[in-house]
């Protein structure tokens, strides 16, 4: 058996497989699919405050080699994340659990952080301060480094648990904001969010979601998602958890050399739902085969 | 370990055109045969085929032999275009049964209403009630070319090259006419919304079986929400099948 | 027969169907494949005052429903244009020809346009600075919005032909992007160009383009350019030529609802040559069939 | 107007594995056979399999006969994978002929030497020297598994299960051995590398076939250039075959 092991920061993953928050449920919804537990980690669906109903459909689009999604956060609430969600994950001893925090305000979010701190299921905390589809707050946030600043540092005051920044790359500068993320507080970074796009309704000459732009995802926008996640790791030093259009253990491997320590898998949870089970398999036997380890998986200078 | 559900690998046993750009195939998947009931879907992809296109495809079971499941589709887009072109022997990635299920009442007479393809649910559903209800189902199609030939089976097929869908006009009075009990719909909505008007009217019970957009088929998308009565619904998992009187 | 023609503010095309630049040769090439006269505009591959001989090879890599290159404006110079590939296109009477100039610095744009100027066959200049595969100039132009409006300014001033500026959406604010440029003299504008994004070559363990990043094109980005064409529309006024990964002709539609006056055809050049003219006929016949005339072409309100 | 050049619609008449992960598929499209030669290649997509790789893989021609082409390939990704479950009747798009194409000696003793899968466009080659020229085929293969069987042609093969692809070692004695004056390879860069030095050490000339990624293969994209001592060149129009001085 090869070492799969990886430490973000002070986040331990048995492996470097991670589901990404919206694509994966609550993890439990997959069981008949794969084994979750051997999971490095997964990331539970975006939760706030109040209930949310989300966006009025259509909320999903297939565009070539991916698909947009305008679910505008839809979620129970942390009410029922924490009293009905979170204690079914209690029988998964070994994949770590990362809970998204996505509330449309700064005070939203350190509630939540804060209620969320108290709990032992949690094993880190993602700040989504990226999504494309919600009115207040997402990417919003994003775009305004200042209340990035000043977001990061509220949160990271109110829990002690690994803190993880959730990025777009829909902004004017990536890398200056992973720098204000890492230099607030951030412990490790994830990215990327989905890339908002649109698409038209040709019969009713309409835009096809209601709120016009929605969020590309998938295997078309691997190449940005790629130069996104080697951009920011040559300017920042705390951990990368890579994401964007992973479909096979060949981009797992390219995320891994560009710079990520982690990779998440997205909407291709939803074409092959024991997509991600098969990556912590499929790395570990790249690995044997090319004779490299985690750690040599970086690019030659 | 238990045995856990895989993504399941059916095979091509055969395919024919019942009429206009509608097309019956047949996909040997014996495990799936056992599991499902009727209202369920299947997720469908197509292997070396579209890869272009990575959402799977939502049809509902449209019968089952011993061994293999039946779909009835229509030619609508990228998928169902390159779906005609699948041999005996090509391989079909599957994914359920999926969604909840019809109610299965007894001796009572039961009204099963398709609009176009909408039908095909109601063929499987008509299978399992025929032996202790009586059962009649009414199609209503665009165009002659659209119709189907129903062999042995109590199918009353409307053509309506007007209204441009089957609109039933009236349909209490069809309700009425078979001292229908139940009513079961699936088509295009305006006809369905219709239909569960005119049965509440009438006062029986109508189910209803929906479509949406999905990316996942199995509730964790969120995907494919429908406005109910009680807030959005997933067709996926809440559905496809919902109570008439929750919609409309 | 539909009237397709369009009226690009000075530019008049019989019809809104346009190959994009790099992606078209310099038409004759594709003689064989389609009747390059029958298309609204052809744009040359871009142009530089010397020739230069582009990128080091690997220049081109697939990705999932689109591609990646890096040519690096790879080009014989202006004066074998204008000497030897200009005079080839005046057996094409109808067809509009766009020449593209892609100057490393405000001079050599200057230069450029005010030689093709001088040319008769050169129906408008378009303004590229937008190419991400160059050291000088290119992408870099486009993001730093003084230097578009002096850029534009001075290119304005030398050059009577219609002007157009191709833009990209790979910038902090597009709609501030195309302003700038409309203020600053642009007659049309023309949107998107590729993407930047990264491949890997796992074998080598190295990034597999030699300047690292590469332009993303295809149907891939589609999604991003609708809504960048989306996003400029509703905030200038002058006529926009939409592309990024149109491949059908309800493809050509959706950009026109969007807000485009002409759509631009780039990648899928080379996976079907005779593509462009084929959407002439596709684009006509969809007018006739659907009732509506190119200025009906419109979102509902 | 004339008849201009249509992207082609050719009809897969067979295929059958003629080594490890080596096919030869036969393409019915008799206007393009009438009108390749030696060194041409084609630019084929699979229309209704894979539409997420949307660029044309390039394809030498192997052998044609009275009305398909012949190629012969070997699975390296997306493409060639989805190409092996191409059935009888099938289509395939074909743009081509593409490219330059080998020099015809005559009365001129002639060595090819493939590499590997490069060995695909010096069979069709020798198929049309041989009638006037004296010509001898080096074949050159990894493993035992990846070596044809060569009915009725004059080859001889080389297994190098060590090196890892056949590197000619000494091929200035092959040359004088054989006594040939022309030479003709492809395959891996450094064995064509050493072959046209070996060359022009024993003063033959030496023609080679080269291989790039490319988008177009007919001159536009830019896409496709190799490096040589005159500068760029792009593969798909100034070659695939090169005069071996050109290159090292
Ligand atoms: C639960 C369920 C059961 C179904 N059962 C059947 C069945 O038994 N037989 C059958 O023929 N079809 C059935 N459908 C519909 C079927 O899923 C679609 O026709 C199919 O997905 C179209 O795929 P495509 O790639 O050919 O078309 P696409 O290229 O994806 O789309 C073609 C056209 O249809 C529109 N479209 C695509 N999907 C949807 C959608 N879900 N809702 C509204 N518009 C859409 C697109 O905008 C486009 O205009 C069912 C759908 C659901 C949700
Ligand atoms: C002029 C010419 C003639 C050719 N003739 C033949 C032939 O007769 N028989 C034959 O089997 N092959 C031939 N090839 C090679 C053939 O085009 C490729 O093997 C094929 O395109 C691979 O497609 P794929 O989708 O299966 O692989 P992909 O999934 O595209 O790639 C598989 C692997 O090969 C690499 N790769 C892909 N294309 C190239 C390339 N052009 N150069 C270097 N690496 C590449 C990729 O990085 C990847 O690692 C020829 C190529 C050229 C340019
Ligand atoms: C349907 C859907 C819902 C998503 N919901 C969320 C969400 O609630 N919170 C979040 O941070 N990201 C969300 N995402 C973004 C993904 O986590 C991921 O960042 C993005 O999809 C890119 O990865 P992919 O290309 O592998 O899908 C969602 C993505 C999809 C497709
Ligand atoms: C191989 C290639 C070369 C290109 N060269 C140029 C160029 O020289 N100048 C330019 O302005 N745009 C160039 N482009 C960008 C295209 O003109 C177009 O803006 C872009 O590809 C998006 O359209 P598409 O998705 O339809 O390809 C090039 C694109 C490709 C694929
Ligand atoms: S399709 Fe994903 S929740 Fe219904
Ligand atoms: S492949 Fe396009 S120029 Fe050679």
């Amino acid at each position: 058996m090869v070492k799969t092991t990886v430490q973000l920061g002070p986040l331990t993953l048995q492996n470097p497989i991670v589901t990404a928050s919206g694509t994966f449920g609550y993890g439990v919804e997959f069981a008949d699919y794969l084994d979750i537990n051997k999971l490095g980690a997964i990331t539970l669906k975006s939760v706030t405050l109040n209930p949310r109903e989300g966006n009025a459909p259509p909320r999903i689009a297939e565009t070539p080699s991916g698909m947009m999604n305008s679910i505008g956060l839809a979620n129970h609430g942390i009410d029922v994340l924490m009293d009905s969600i979170l204690p079914k994950l209690e029988a998964f001893d070994r994949v770590k659990v990362i809970a998204n925090i996505a509330g449309h305000s700064l005070e939203e979010n350190v509630e939540l952080a804060k209620r969320l701190d108290q709990v032992d299921r949690v094993d880190a905390i993602e700040l989504n301060i990226s999504c494309p589809n919600v009115d207040a707050g997402g990417l919003a946030f994003c775009q305004d480094l200042p209340m990035v600043s000043r977001l990061t540092k509220a949160v990271r005051k109110v829990t002690l648990k690994p803190l993880i920044v959730k990025l777009s790359a829909s902004v004017p500068d990536i890398v200056a904001l992973a720098k204000t993320a890492v230099e607030s507080g951030a412990d490790i970074l994830s990215l990327i969010n989905t890339i908002p796009g649109m698409d038209v309704d040709i019969a009713k000459k309409a835009l096809f979601f209601k709120r016009g732009s929605a969020g590309l995802s998938g295997p078309a926008i691997r190449p940005i998602a790629l130069k996104a996640v080697y951009d920011v790791a040559q300017s920042v030093d705390i951990p990368i958890i890579g994401m964007g259009g992973v479909a096979s253990v060949e981009d797992v491997v390219k995320f891994l050399l560009v710079g990520a320590d982690a990779v998440s898998v997205g909407m291709m949870n939803f074409v092959r739902p024991s997509l991600s089970g098969e990556l912590v398999d499929q790395l570990s036997a790249y690995l044997v085969a090319s004779g490299e380890t985690l750690s040599t998986l970086k690019l030659k200078a | 370990m238990s045995q856990r559900k895989q993504i399941q690998i059916g095979t091509v046993v055969g395919q024919s055109e019942v009429a206009a750009n509608t097309f019956i195939i047949s996909i040997r998947e014996p495990q799936l045969v056992r599991q499902v009931k009727p209202g369920h879907f299947v997720n469908v992809s197509l292997p070396s085929r579209t890869n272009a296109n990575l959402l799977k495809r939502p049809f509902s079971i449209y019968g089952t032999d011993k061994e293999a499941i039946q779909i009835l589709y229509k030619v609508k887009g990228d998928v169902t275009t390159v779906m005609t072109t699948l041999q005996k022997g090509d391989e079909v990635e599957l994914l359920g049964p999926l969604g909840n299920t019809f109610t299965l009442p007894k001796k009572k007479k039961v009204l099963l209403v398709g609009g176009g393809i909408g039908v095909a649910p109601l063929i499987y559903l008509y299978d399992r009630l025929k032996a202790h209800n009586e059962v009649k189902i009414l199609h209503g199609v665009r165009t002659r070319q659209e119709a189907m030939v129903w062999a042995n089976l109590p199918v009353q097929t409307h053509v309506d090259e007007e209204v441009g869908h089957y609109v039933c006009a009236g349909f209490e009075k069809v309700i009425r006419q078979h001292e229908a009990q139940h009513v079961v719909t699936c088509g295009p909505i305006p006809m369905m919304k219709e239909i569960v008007e005119a049965s509440a009217r009438a006062g029986v019970s109508c189910e209803v079986s929906l479509e949406a957009r999905m990316a996942c088929g199995f509730g964790v998308c969120l995907g494919c929400v429908i406005e109910t009565k009680s807030g959005y619904k997933k067709v996926c998992s809440d559905g496809p099948v919902f109570d008439g009187a929750l919609l409309w």
